[in-house]
């Protein structure tokens, strides 16, 4: 195999020739979303950096789906010869969410690792700085996961300073002065809010 | 009357009971150098009361030792600097083995000196000179494995000064049938114009060897970090002055008047200016406390060089003013490195920091060592260095005041990054429990280092001495009172005056910041400090010392570094290459070296006739 | 006492009146807020009419600029510097978020009085305070210095028991050298 | 034994003078950097306000006894600086304590200051203190390379190492340095800019970068006397330039007016212009500075 630059359609068949269990979609223009398992995310990582010319990692990111039990991993590539950024997205189990690091492929993906390590506690094996990063004495539940309750904690932990209870949400406030209607997913969160 | 076979007797022989006390009764030992050491300081003090030489021969050589004014000042020196070195040295050798070597080699390098001081005549002089440069080398190759190579290096410069020397004295017999200094200086002119210079250049290189005259001078770094720290002190306070000793009688006894006189004073004079710039230079980026002092003491040895080379009364008498004070101050800097020395186990700057609170009386003598190295009124090194720049500058050496200023002003680089290093910035876990030297060892710091102040405020005391022996060199006068110097425009400056002033507004600031808000003044550690809110745990180094100079290297970097660099290396190169072939004559062993020179002497002996036409 | 306004001494009413007018402000660039600081120095505002100056470390400021929320790795090295303070010195909170937390009132990780933590002299409301708000909480503070009623580092150092308690309370290894005086 | 009064009286108020002055250009260089810079300025008293708040802060903290002596080193060299220049031309009461032949130990008690700060700072243990020293000394070696060239060309086209003497050699307007030696002048007045601190040669106090360099661990009466000192050693050296170059002044008023002019020169060029590495700055003074100190000493030698 030789190194190809690829726009979006190329970039999709040459990625369904190789990886078959790939679901790859073209998202928009210059963006390309592909779904992959777990266990072939590495391999195709590095793919995608050696031969379709995708040098650089620009983000490592993580979604809490926390109704599936899972964690979602997405890592963002981008080829400055196609001008393309391909997204790759990967599901972890929520229970023993780990990983192996990507630093031999990107130096830089170390500390994305490291964040993501210490917000949603994703272990990255092979990752030999996963300590503290930017939380000091962090004890816990990771607070980026969505069963971490950060209300709760706020209250258990800060001195709340009393005389803000009337204007607790903003939407409400201009509902009740404009008549503007509050979204649905407001609603609930407004009423949890109340109930407390 | 006691006198000077008597002092030379005596130190030689006290050097021998120290050799034996070592093995034999350990104790006795300090106290038989010491006692000897202070009995030979009043002999040298009343030495001038004697008017007449002492004369004898040995076989055929006619020995004739005398006292001229001369002389005496560099005798004074030397006594005052083994006096204490000695006392420092009972403390700091106490542990050390092979101590009755160390005392013997010691005590012969000073008799040594003294012999060459009061030598009047070339034989003697040369022997006492070759036993002075084996009692050196043996000092140097005291410490330990790695010293070998560095003993040879010196060695080997050693034997080319010797060998130098050794031939002008052949040169001069040959031309004037006399050994005899006194018959030499008188008929010096009679010999034909090539002898004379071959015989100038060959003494001056002869003697600038032990000066550590660039570019003779790549021994010197190496052989003061590797002797001992008492001996370095001696080593580069007085041992090194032996060459400015020998230069001052070749250039005004032999070299004045001649034909080529004022262009061996400009070479010498710009060998003197660059040496003092260039081994300014390495000093600022030396690691190694003694080697950046060694570098500092080579370059205070040009100013002195060009000082002499000047020949106007006012730089002769700063070159000697400023040979004294260099005893002193390296002196007393190579001594409170020893100090730190003893208490850390290293000189290396980037290990040892913040020892100012440890060892506070180390810490002031090596204080009063930079500021008078740095020539900073009030202490003793500006009257020095004032003299110096004015006799310059008044004998229309307008580049090499130039020079010489660059390297005073780079001067105060190293010597800022020598106090810094060691004594300043942060207090490190590895000296947490560092003491005090004791006080055998701070003693004779503290007594040098006042010294300092004293003659920075009465040059004069220095000065009157100075009048006479230069008064010997060739009625050279230049006026001066005990605490106002002059120069040759009729502008004086008043030391008095500076240091009262200096003082009384140091006292009052002193009193004023001291007394205001006193009992809030909070002290703190080193760790205390701004760094942006974050808290330095123990381990965290937060010393700046590596690199120190950095951005001055920058600076000099595309202009100079780099081609000094290169001739440097080059110069190694090519020195490691003839040592290599040197290894089979050098072997080493000092008893070699020994058999060497009584060998050529005994040919020389024998062949006289053949060689002189002359009997010896 | 030095703070005394109404002190007959010559030498208090000079002291004062140079601490009035030369606020040395070291100012706590964290969140949002300062990016109004240079604003208040330059020239639309030109804040060294009033004697407000830069200074670069803590031993040299007078005022501690707490511009906008803290979080609590922050609030430690904030103790800190404020500790490296040289007495008398004054804490501005700067932004709601110093207030009430502002709107990151639910934030884990955000503490949401800083009065709490620091003794603060003066509150400048806002999100964020325009620097004219700014100016004039630094005219409030020379007020108060003048009046003698600027003296948080005093009151820092007598309830220094109850400060202490509530900084363990959010920075829960407390590693940091003692304030003694 | 019999006292001079007049220069005792001349002693003990020199320096109040000098600290007058001196704050008070601080205050009007304040203004005229806001000015540029279309600001209004702080007051222009408003430097004895920051130096009044300084020496009256309640606490300070200390690393020792080296820290506590810098800023005691650096005021005397200041104003034992200030005691060895001629404040004023023929002044009984200002003439101090010059006597003549007094140029090179002026150089040398110039950096007794640097040199004492040096050492207190050192002992602060702040690394980004030594890092403004080690730039400090580093620049201080690049500038007195052509100020040393114009002094010596001065002291050998005059046959006087006496400030007293050049006074006197500048009697009337067109005898003034400035015009006899002009070269000298140019070398000297761009050493000068690096002696004054102000930009491009600031390197050494960039508060931006090593958090105001040396002073850095000094606060309230420390930093106190270091402004003060500052101050009196700013005017020493601008009387010093004046004395030398521009004829001396006979009277207060053309003191202020000629000192002024001088200051403005640093200070304008400092307001312009960014900063200078220290490799970039020490280069820069051995570059042009030093030709021009080098043509001044040939001019005198060609001159004869």
């Amino acid at each position: 195999m030789h190194i190809q630059d690829c726009t979006e359609n190329t970039c999709v068949d040459q990625i369904q020739k190789i990886f078959h269990t790939a679901e790859v979609e073209i998202q928009r223009k210059k963006r390309v979303k592909v779904k992959l398992r777990l266990d072939l995310v590495p391999l195709f990582l590095s793919y995608a950096r050696d031969y379709l010319n995708f040098k650089h990692l620009a983000h490592i990111s993580c979604v809490d789906w926390i109704e599936e039990n899972e964690f979602e991993l997405i890592f963002m590539l981008w080829s400055y010869e196609a001008s393309l950024m391909i997204m790759v997205k990967t599901r972890v189990n929520r229970e023993k969410p780990e990983f192996i690091t990507l630093s031999h492929l990107w130096p830089q993906a170390e500390t994305y690792e490291r964040e993501i390590h210490e917000m949603y506690g994703i272990n990255f094996k092979g990752n030999e700085r996963l300590g503290e990063f930017i939380l000091e004495d962090w004890e816990g539940v990771p607070p980026m996961r969505r069963d971490f309750d950060t209300i709760k904690y706020s209250k258990e932990n800060f001195y709340q300073r009393p005389g803000r209870e009337d204007a607790q949400d903003v939407r409400e406030t201009i509902s009740k002065h404009s008549g503007e209607e509050v979204p649905d997913f407001a609603k609930e969160f407004s009423i949890r809010r109340i109930e407390e | 009357m006691i006198s000077i076979p008597v002092l030379l007797l005596l130190i030689f022989a006290a050097g021998l009971l120290a050799f034996i006390a070592h093995h034999t009764i350990p104790v006795l030992r300090d106290a038989i150098v010491i006692i000897a050491i202070t009995i030979a300081g009043y002999i040298v003090w009343q030495l001038p009361g004697q008017t007449s030489n002492v004369n004898f021969s040995i076989g055929m050589f006619a020995i004739n030792w005398g006292v001229t004014e001369y002389s005496q000042l560099f005798g004074l020196l030397i006594a005052v600097l083994s006096f204490f070195a000695l006392i420092y040295s009972s403390a700091f050798m106490a542990n050390k083995e092979r101590l009755g070597y160390f005392y013997m080699n010691f005590m012969f390098s000073i008799g040594a000196m003294f012999g060459i001081v009061y030598s009047q005549d070339l034989i003697s002089l040369f022997f006492f000179w070759e036993i002075m440069t084996w009692s050196s080398f043996m000092l140097t190759i005291y410490c330990c494995e790695e010293a070998q190579s560095v003993g040879l290096k010196y060695f080997i410069f050693s034997a080319i000064g010797a060998y130098s020397i050794l031939t002008a004295i052949v040169i001069i017999y040959s031309g004037l049938g006399s050994l005899q200094l006194a018959n030499i200086f008188a008929n010096f002119g009679t010999m034909s114009i090539a002898a004379k210079l071959a015989v100038v250049i060959l003494l001056i290189t002869g003697f600038g060897v032990k000066s550590a005259m660039m570019p003779l001078h790549v021994w010197a770094p190496d052989a003061y970090k590797m002797s001992p720290a008492p001996y370095t002190a001696i080593f580069s306070g007085a041992l090194s002055k032996m060459g400015i000793f020998g230069i001052g009688l070749v250039l005004f006894k032999l070299a004045a008047g001649q034909g080529f006189y004022p262009y061996v004073q400009e070479i010498l004079a710009w060998i003197g200016a660059l040496t003092a710039l260039f081994s300014t230079f390495y000093a600022i980026f030396q690691t190694d406390a003694k080697k950046l002092l060694a570098y500092s003491s080579i370059g205070q040895l040009g100013y002195i060089i060009t000082g002499l080379a000047i020949g106007t009364p006012l730089s002769i008498t700063a070159a000697l003013f400023l040979t004294i004070m260099h005893g002193i101050f390296k002196s007393m800097l190579f001594l409170s490195v020893g100090a730190v020395y003893y208490r850390t186990g290293t000189t290396n700057m980037n290990e040892v920091s913040g020892l100012i609170r440890k060892m506070p009386y180390t810490f002031f003598t090596a204080l009063f060592g930079i500021i008078t190295v740095a020539g900073i009124p009030p202490l003793g090194g500006f009257a020095g260095k004032w003299m110096l720049y004015e006799s310059l500058i008044q004998s229309n050496h307008y580049f090499l005041v130039i020079v010489i200023f660059f390297a005073s002003t780079a001067a105060f680089l190293y010597l800022y990054r020598f106090i810094f290093s060691m004594f300043l910035g942060q207090e490190e876990k590895e000296t947490e429990n560092v003491k005090e030297a004791p006080l055998r060892m701070i003693v004779p710091m503290l007594i040098l280092a006042v010294s300092t102040l004293v003659f920075g405020v009465f040059p004069g005391l220095l000065l009157k001495p100075i009048s006479g022996a230069m008064g010997y060199l060739g009625n050279f006068q230049h006026a001066w009172e005990t605490s106002v110097l002059f120069n040759n425009w009729g502008s004086e400056i008043d030391l008095n005056t500076i240091v009262t002033s200096i003082g009384g507004v140091f006292i009052i600031a002193w009193i004023l910041i001291t007394v205001k808000g006193y009992r809030k003044n909070r002290y703190v550690t080193t760790k205390d400090i701004h760094t942006s809110g974050e808290v330095p745990t123990g381990n965290e180094n937060l010393t700046y010392a590596i690199d120190f100079y950095k951005p001055f290297e920058r600076a000099l970097g595309s202009v100079l570094k780099p081609s000094v660099d290169k001739l440097y290396n080059y110069t190694g190169k090519l020195l490691e290459d003839s040592f290599e072939h040197l290894r089979y004559v050098y072997t080493g062993n000092g008893q070699t070296y020994a058999m060497y020179v009584m060998g050529f002497l005994l040919i020389l002996f024998l062949f006289s006739e053949l060689i002189f036409g002359v009997a010896l | 006492m030095t703070y005394d306004k109404n002190s007959k001494k010559i030498v208090d009413i000079i002291q004062n009146f140079a601490r009035k007018h030369s606020l040395w402000i070291l100012a706590y660039g964290t969140g949002c807020g300062a990016i109004e600081v240079p604003p208040t120095m330059t020239s639309r505002y030109d804040g060294e009419r009033f004697g407000l100056r830069g200074a670069a470390t803590p031993r040299q400021a007078d005022v501690l600029l707490i511009t906008g929320y803290l979080a609590t790795k922050t609030l430690k090295r904030v103790i800190r510097t404020y500790e490296q303070m040289q007495s008398p010195k004054y804490v501005i909170g700067f932004g709601s978020c110093t207030i009430n937390g502002g709107m990151y009132w639910d934030s884990y990780n955000t503490i949401k009085a800083l009065d709490r933590y620091l003794p603060v002299d003066v509150y400048i409301n806002g999100c964020m305070p325009r620097p004219e708000s700014v100016i004039s909480g630094f005219i409030k503070l020379q007020q108060l210095i003048s009046e003698g009623k600027a003296n948080g580092a005093e009151k820092y150092q007598k309830n220094l028991e109850w400060y202490r308690e509530n900084q363990k309370k959010v920075i829960h290894n407390w590693k940091m050298p003692d304030y003694n005086w | 034994m019999d006292i001079n009064w007049l220069k005792v009286l001349g002693i003990i108020i020199t320096p109040i003078i000098a600290f007058i002055v001196g704050v008070a250009y601080g205050g009007i260089v304040r203004n005229i950097t806001a000015r540029v810079q279309n600001r209004f300025g702080p007051p222009v008293v408003q430097n004895f306000w920051d130096i009044i708040k300084l020496y009256s802060k309640k606490t300070t903290v200390s690393h020792g006894w080296m820290h506590h002596l810098a800023p005691v080193f650096a005021i005397t060299a200041s104003v034992t600086t200030l005691y060895f220049i001629p404040v004023l031309r023929d002044s009984k009461l200002f003439a101090n304590l010059s006597f003549s032949g007094d140029l090179i130990f002026l150089l040398y008690i110039m950096v007794f200051g640097s040199l004492g700060m040096a050492l207190g700072v050192g002992q602060s243990g702040n690394p980004n203190a030594a890092i403004g020293v080690s730039r400090g000394l580093s620049m201080m070696v690049g500038y007195e390379i052509p100020f040393v060239l114009a002094l010596v060309a001065i002291m050998i086209q005059f046959h006087t190492t006496s400030l007293n003497d050049l006074l006197a050699v500048q009697d009337k307007f067109t005898n003034w340095i400035i015009f006899q030696s002009p070269i000298a002048f140019i070398a000297a007045i761009l050493a000068f800019l690096g002696m004054m601190g102000y930009a491009p040669f600031d390197v050494v106090i960039a508060p931006a970068e090593i958090a105001s360099g040396p002073p850095s661990e000094f606060g309230g009466k420390y930093l106190g006397l270091m402004q003060t000192s500052r101050s009196i050693f700013t005017f020493a050296k601008l009387v010093l330039f004046t004395d030398i170059f521009l004829g001396g002044a006979g009277d207060f008023g053309t003191l202020i007016v000629k000192t002024f002019l001088l200051y403005m020169i640093p200070v304008l060029t400092g307001i312009v212009n960014p900063r200078f590495r220290t490799e970039q700055a020490i280069r820069f003074f051995w570059k042009w500075p030093t030709v021009f100190g080098v043509i001044a000493i040939l001019a005198v030698v060609m001159k004869g």
